[in-house]
């Protein structure tokens, strides 16, 4: 591809954003819903890493999380339901100078989604990806989600979510090529940003496993969480997501070495707190988008090639 | 030769004599024939050299595959069945024609076969290995008697030919040789030039060791040489030495460099029979165009895949077949209500359901057109040939482009697996995309600024400063912002309607083929283009007036078919998709499920127009439709 | 009574005065008002307890539920709206009816809304709480004053009501009681049984402790006193003593109970609006019937449960709307296929893509006609009212047990939370569904031996003894096992579209609303019933000579239709889905884009019908198709 | 549910049932694919076990694989592609009677049928559920499948297949509820045959990945597994699967506890040998199909029931 075609000019960009360059239309939300503050949390990270507005776009899916991207002055792409990963994968693949987000809820993923979930970690395009995990259908009220706790009453199971809860990030780690797994919340902004920062620099999907606040539908179950910090568990490791705040924050921190994939799985299995930071990293598998980003050619040189082409197939 | 070749009743090794059908010479403007084998055993490479070999004479060619439904089915079993079906012509073949005159067999289980799909003319000349009718097995003998027992109501001319004993004496198998010792047979009764037949198999076998290339080169001349020896006619079809430069391939390749030409640079796919090798043929030759074959997880992924490269800037198109393209509708909605530029092909294929994944079938035009909740207009096109196959690609990447809408191309299998020459196109700089637009977006404009007029917008692609936008497949206005009101979803809907009309009035009127007016009009859309107007032109020619209108754009339908239609007594829609028979029980007027065609034409035109349609997984025979329009012809 | 309350101009506070409007009290046969809030405040259960205290005084009633899209979005937004239109009447109530002549609005901005989707007739009564107008908050104000300005232009009817203050008089929080003083006003104004809506509050509270109810009344009563002082108008609709028990639901609990009548065991579905509403109803009860609402992981996962539970015996359904029903077109073709019985509802939404997922459309009837790849005949019907929705169950899985089919039923949004009163059904044991069969094979019997006349056949259900075979979706014959030959292809295909057409015979010739012959005749279908021929009564008290058709059956068609039409001069679909404006530029005769009814009609039937479709995502008003039919009346 | 309905009569079934009773239509797949080694564990399992042939239903989806319940004499369900999973759920979850074995392709279940495949080990019903994994699509004649070998050539990856393979047993080990997952090869008859009782004793379901030849397209890929049975590790414990002639046949030997998901999870990445074996185990996780048995109600009691309903609707 002739990436000098994809640029606006030769002359370098001499803008400087603010968080508040980046900001759309009012968003819709419930009062008090984590998604607000996971947009906030965005916009900051988007200024941090001066992402040029119009260099960036914002996948998602259908839901209340779904609705991300329209918040933004970004390009964004608001999908259909469990279909935004072949969407980001598609514009990056071709699209190298895009910096490319992909925003999905826990149906719109671990449900509906689950194909291109699995396979959207093995193809390790170079993607930022933020599953907003509210542990419920949020727009369609309040349905149980893979995340929903077992026994947690919801409008499909009146009488108690029937299974236990699949946990996004043991299903991650258990396909080849995952090459970033973290976990963070939107309550803990810093710990947001940071991993946010953290993905930017991987090249790989980014998956990142955000806990969210849902007040309208599951305020109990993340309100615990949130009124006990000391439920949380810190990751750290040299390699990992370090926020001096957040290190102070919290009581429990524990040092886990991201490389470690055995470890990493085993912490999807603790129930005795919730671990925050980086599961796994490995920045040795090749990105999709680059295996496939294949040679530029000229108009000349296709047309000669085609040429070639009809010779082969010459009467 | 015999007409009762029965093994139990007489020796068949006293048949490989001179075989006397006192045929003599004789010369045809076209002529089709048949080589089947079991799978495995290279009647398709005999078939299609053959086919090859005649085009570079100057021949007409068409071939058609003949594939079995599995991969590697047990042998000498009906179902096992591979070949290919060659019609050459003294000028362009448009199509397979009607059942063959000759076939070579190497067994008689998969002769059956073709006899149970009648593709063979009543009075065809079959060659048969007749080892099997004196096999030391004596099921083997058991099942020969019962498959000559079951095809002896037809008149077929038999003709015994030791294909089997006499490759062994050149090669040790006998399963890569009998199809060379076929093709020299073939060599002989048609008179081929056998020196260019030589180069082929130097050519195919060129990275083979030599002695490869020279057994099989002894292969063809035991074949001509037993042929000459042993048989009485030849069928001559004069060749007519080609004035322009030509290709061979088939539709699925067509479409393949026709993506090139275009400069369509990502193709989105999940296998599925017919529409997998046109993505083998991309993955191929991919990689010297900076192109890139996406296989996804699923069909859902494959063209999610395309839209967010479209999406993106970079041309993309998604291919499919019948399960696949029900998979694909929600996507589409979307690329719809988007309006982003979006091409499908879909390779049609038997259905319902896994159906008849490898056979001819026209049942998908409805699912195409209404296939998606909601309403969505688009853009469906059927190319009638395999040169078509090629320059629509471009057509249809501009109109996708410009329209920023979905263009559906319908294609069969007929086409896909068909292989003719066409003339060798010349390429042109300008059927190639552009590179995506990354200029500054107008402070005044608006990523969906319809023309009220005519529905058309330019769309603002991600890297366009002060574009930043967010589509949805929610309803929106202008500005691509969430709106629920009455008056924006309306206009929405129009805008969408409305460039699809507009683009309408910019196709021509077709031209019907046979006369201006008449007795009775043939309607038809897609790959029955040739079959249809080699009727026409046969019924013509008896004196019937009849012509034929053949529909590329079934949307939007092209103006002015309302006119034509109202210069003739009856309008035919013939398409290969099922209709209920006029004169079944309990079938009326008002209750009989008609072709998909002929029900877009009566609902959008309000034309009475008839409907024959059949579901026979085969290309249709002219001189079955020549018997229809007989039979159609208003009485005076 | 101001009619230009701008806050800016005089103090609201003098407002508060006995309103002159000096329409006194006034009777009407029939009478529609809204009450809207910010979604949260309340407006549903205030609209939705004032209609169902109508019926239960006798009144016919229908309500209709305001959605805004988001779950709670920011107050003082259109897009907040959240509200129940009310109609009532002497008689029975078919459908919501023309715009509203009275609204309470607990803001300016959720009534601006209103206005904004025409719901609000041009001297609607508006009763509004004035406090915004003279708000601390200056940004308020004015945005009071841009809506006001906004609304100008219609002659609307204002009241200002003193609906947080004098609600605070009673409890803290303001959110959670105005929506009982605005049932108090609107007791008054309708002259409604208060002991009744005591009742029903203390029923609806009865959970909550006592001082809840208490603070309820006294809210009703406030809201009662302050009417009788400062109102001046009445409107009094009188009641009906029904004859008969009735209930009173809206179409998706009618579904859902019918399925229990129906004895239907499974139902499998993914979340999707508005079809969600019917899996919580049945979720809530299923226990006591041995039920099961399964949850899928996505609307593939849906059908593919509810068909594997079908093929081994127990009746199951899957549900869902728009996009879902995209994902659902390849099991379908396998279910049809492999014709193994199926019922499917689709509760249609504003299309295409996601589109308008909470608004009324009816947008899927070709969808759902020819949405799967390869040839499909199936059963589609469209239940008119809600009390259908209950007995179009049992209809529904009866025939696709009968006929080994699917049977789609299409309802829509208006359908799905409207509420009204109907007969209470007498309950048959005939109408469950017996246990599967499980006696063993006849061993002569094959599992699908068609009947050649109806296309009919018996299933074989696993358990059976000898009946041991395996469906798939290739084409198979009598035995299921697979063929490919063209004759097994077209019979398959023969009995699969025969035993429709079978069915059909069955049918009965729909019966004309109006006369039986005439100048126009409106057709229809689904939920426009109520709508359509309350139109047609308005217009023949007019004089016209209109009538209309309602079409149940869309597939197959009912008999008689064309012989209705030729009864009439002009043959008009009236259908809530896209059409193109005729007059609009580029639009033709030939390339106009028409609505699905009219569509299928043409194609099939060849009536020449027009065809009026709109997609304002409300339900269709009386009133406006009087206008359409007054325009389309054929000249003399 | 009445099940004494599902029984033909209250007689007990004296039928003895040979491996040849179950036999069907002659298999048409190619000489020497692993399929009819399968085809012909199965019958014997299938005698083994005594399963009613009427009882007993395969389901399947699409592809040579899937062609499997043709060409048995027992109930068959050839669906469509990747779904079988779904139609065996839909059929078990009602007719606790039947014996349900669902066969799958690796293209079938691991890439189109992903969310399904998901979605079912999350469900845990008592299904058998057997990946035919050939590393290739068959039946649409060599395509990448995501088991399929990295820089493999195939039709559609002529250049070599571009992404690490998945490995069916991680994904499955990392989805919740997941509770017999193993793995054996079609040119083992006795290990499969000993797996395939197993799973038939394990209440829930059983993920059954087989390891099959297909001489047509891969013939390299098994072919060098089958002439090193030094490659295969079999794994051992008195909770696993165990067949002495298994056990005499083969060097490599390892003790694995089931019951280790930690230890199950790092098997899958062992690189030396491939184990074949029982995983993992857990008998204590409900299955969805008795989750949701409900009760049974007669005709008269469902309808005093509705009666019920109508009193709450009415006016
Ligand atoms: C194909 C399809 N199925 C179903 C829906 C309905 N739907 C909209 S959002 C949603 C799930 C929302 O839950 P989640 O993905 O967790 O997102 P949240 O709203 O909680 O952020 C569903 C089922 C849809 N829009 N499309
Ligand atoms: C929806 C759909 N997509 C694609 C196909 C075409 N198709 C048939 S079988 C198959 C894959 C076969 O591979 P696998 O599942 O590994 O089974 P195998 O043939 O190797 O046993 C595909 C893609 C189809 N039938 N349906
Ligand atoms: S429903 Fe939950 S997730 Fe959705 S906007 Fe409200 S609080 Fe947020
Ligand atoms: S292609 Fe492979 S899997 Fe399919 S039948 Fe042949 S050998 Fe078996
Ligand atoms: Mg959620
Ligand atoms: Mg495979």
């Amino acid at each position: 591809m002739d990436t000098s075609l994809l640029d606006i000019s030769g002359a370098p960009d001499e803008r400087v954003f603010k968080a508040n360059d980046y900001k759309g239309p009012a968003a819709r939300w419930c009062p008090g819903c984590g998604d607000f503050s996971i947009l906030a949390t965005t916009r900051r990270f988007l200024e941090s890493e001066q992402l040029v507005p119009e260099k960036t776009l914002f996948v998602s899916g259908i839901g209340c999380s779904a609705r991300f991207p329209h918040y933004l002055k970004t390009y964004g792409f608001h999908g259909i339901h469990g279909r935004a990963l072949p969407l980001a994968l598609g514009a990056k693949m071709r699209r190298p100078d895009l910096n490319v987000f992909v925003v999905m809820g826990d149906g719109d993923c671990t449900s509906i989604g689950a194909g291109h979930w699995i396979h959207g970690v093995r193809y390790n395009t170079n993607l930022t990806v933020l599953l907003l995990d509210n542990n419920i259908y949020g727009l369609t009220k309040k349905q149980t989600s893979p995340t929903t706790p077992v026994k947690y009453v919801t409008n499909t199971q009146p009488q108690g979510s029937y299974l236990n809860p699949l946990h996004p990030i043991a299903v991650t780690l258990g396909v080849a090529n995952a090459s970033f797994v973290a976990q963070t919340a939107d309550w803990i902004p810093a710990h947001l940003l940071a991993t946010m920062k953290a993905a930017q620099k991987h090249k790989g999907l980014s998956f990142i496993r955000i806990l969210q606040r849902c007040p309208k539908w599951t305020v109990d179950i993340m309100d615990a969480k949130v009124k006990t910090p000391d439920e949380m568990m810190i990751l750290n490791h040299e390699n990992g997501i370090t926020d001096a705040k957040v290190q102070k924050m919290y009581k429990n921190q524990m040092e886990h070495d991201p490389s470690d994939l055995d470890a990493a799985r085993a912490l999807t299995d603790m129930t005795s707190h919730i671990p925050l930071g980086l599961f796994y990293k490995n920045e040795d598998i090749p990105t999709y988008d680059e295996l496939r980003r294949g040679k530029d050619f000229t108009t000349e040189e296709k047309m000669a090639n085609i040429e070639i082409e009809f010779d082969r197939f010459a009467v | 030769m015999s007409t009762s070749p029965s093994a139990s009743s007489e020796g068949a090794q006293e048949e490989y004599v001179k075989v006397i059908t006192g045929l003599g010479d004789q010369t045809f403007t076209d002529h089709s024939c048949e080589v089947v084998s079991d799978a495995g055993e290279g009647a398709q490479k005999c078939g299609q050299g053959f086919g090859s070999l005649s085009a570079k004479m100057g021949n007409g060619a068409w071939t058609v595959e003949i594939i079995p439904a599995e991969i590697e089915p047990p042998p000498r079993t009906p179902g096992s069945t591979s070949g290919v079906g060659i019609r050459i012509g003294q000028n362009k073949v448009t199509n397979a024609g009607d059942s063959v005159k000759l076939v070579i067999a190497f067994n008689e289980q998969v002769l059956l076969s073709r006899h149970r799909v009648n593709s063979l003319a009543d009075d065809c000349i079959i060659l048969i290995d007749s080892k099997w009718s004196v096999h030391k097995n004596p099921k083997v003998v058991a099942e020969w008697d019962a498959a000559m027992e079951e095809m002896s109501t037809k008149g077929y001319q038999w003709i015994m030919v030791p294909l089997e004993d006499e490759t062994l004496k050149i090669v040790e198998n006998p399963k890569r040789g009998k199809n060379m010792f076929a093709l020299g047979v073939l060599c002989h009764i048609y008179d081929r030039d056998v020196e260019i037949a030589k180069d082929q198999i130097a050519m195919a076998f060129r990275k083979k060791p030599q002695a490869v290339t020279d057994a099989n080169h002894q292969l063809l001349e035991a074949g001509i040489a037993w042929a000459a020896e042993n048989l009485d006619f030849r069928f001559l079809v004069p060749a007519t030495p080609p004035t322009s430069e030509l290709v061979v391939m088939n539709g699925n390749e067509a479409f393949g460099m026709g993506a090139l030409a275009a400069g369509i640079d990502v193709c989105a796919m999940y296998p599925i029979t017919p529409a997998s090798s046109l993505s083998h043929y991309l993955a191929e030759v991919y990689d010297n165009f900076g192109g890139v074959v996406h296989q996804a997880e699923d069909e859902i992924g494959a063209i999610g895949v395309a839209l967010g490269a479209s999406y993106a800037g970079k041309t993309a198109m998604t291919i499919t077949s019948g399960p696949g393209l029900a998979l694909k509708a929600e996507f589409i909605g979307l690329a719809l209500m988007a309006e982003i530029p979006l091409v499908v092909i879909n390779v049609q294929r038997g259905g319902p359901s896994t159906g008849l994944p490898t056979k001819v079938e026209q049942s998908d035009l409805l699912c195409v057109l209404y296939g998606q909740p909601g309403d969505g207009p688009k853009v469906v096109i059927a190319p009638s040939t395999i040169e078509e196959c090629f320059h629509i690609m471009t057509t249809a990447r501009q109109i996708a482009e410009t329209l920023r809408t979905t263009v559906f191309i319908l294609s069969d299998a007929n086409l896909a697996t068909g292989v003719t020459p066409f003339e060798r196109p010349k390429l042109e700089a300008s059927w190639m995309a552009g590179p995506p637009d990354q200029t500054p977006v107008d402070p005044d404009s608006r990523p969906y600024e319809w023309d009220l007029d005519t529905g058309l917008s330019k769309r603002f692609i991600p890297g366009q400063r002060g574009g930043e936008h967010t589509v949805t497949g929610l309803n929106h206005d202008e500005n691509s912002t969430v709106n629920y009101e009455p008056q924006k979803n309306e206009l929405a809907h129009a805008m969408r309607s409305r460039k699809i009309a507009v683009f309408g009035e910019t196709l021509n009127a077709p031209i019907p083929h046979g006369g201006d007016e008449g007795d009775i009009l043939i309607i038809g859309w897609g790959s029955t283009r040739g079959s249809i107007e080699e009727a026409v032109d046969r019924a013509r020619a008896k004196g019937l007036k009849a012509s034929s209108l053949h529909l590329t754009f079934l949307s939007p339908l092209q103006p002015g078919i309302s006119a034509v239609c109202e210069r003739f007594k009856k309008i035919l829609a013939v398409e290969i998709n099922y209709s209920d028979d006029p004169d079944a029980p309990h079938i009326t007027k008002d209750n009989r499920r008609r072709g998909q065609l002929a029900m877009l034409l009566r609902g959008q035109l309000l034309i009475d127009c008839g409907s024959w349609g059949k579901v026979p997984g085969a290309p249709l025979q002219p001189e079955l439709l020549l018997k229809v329009i007989e039979s159609n012809i208003p009485k005076a």
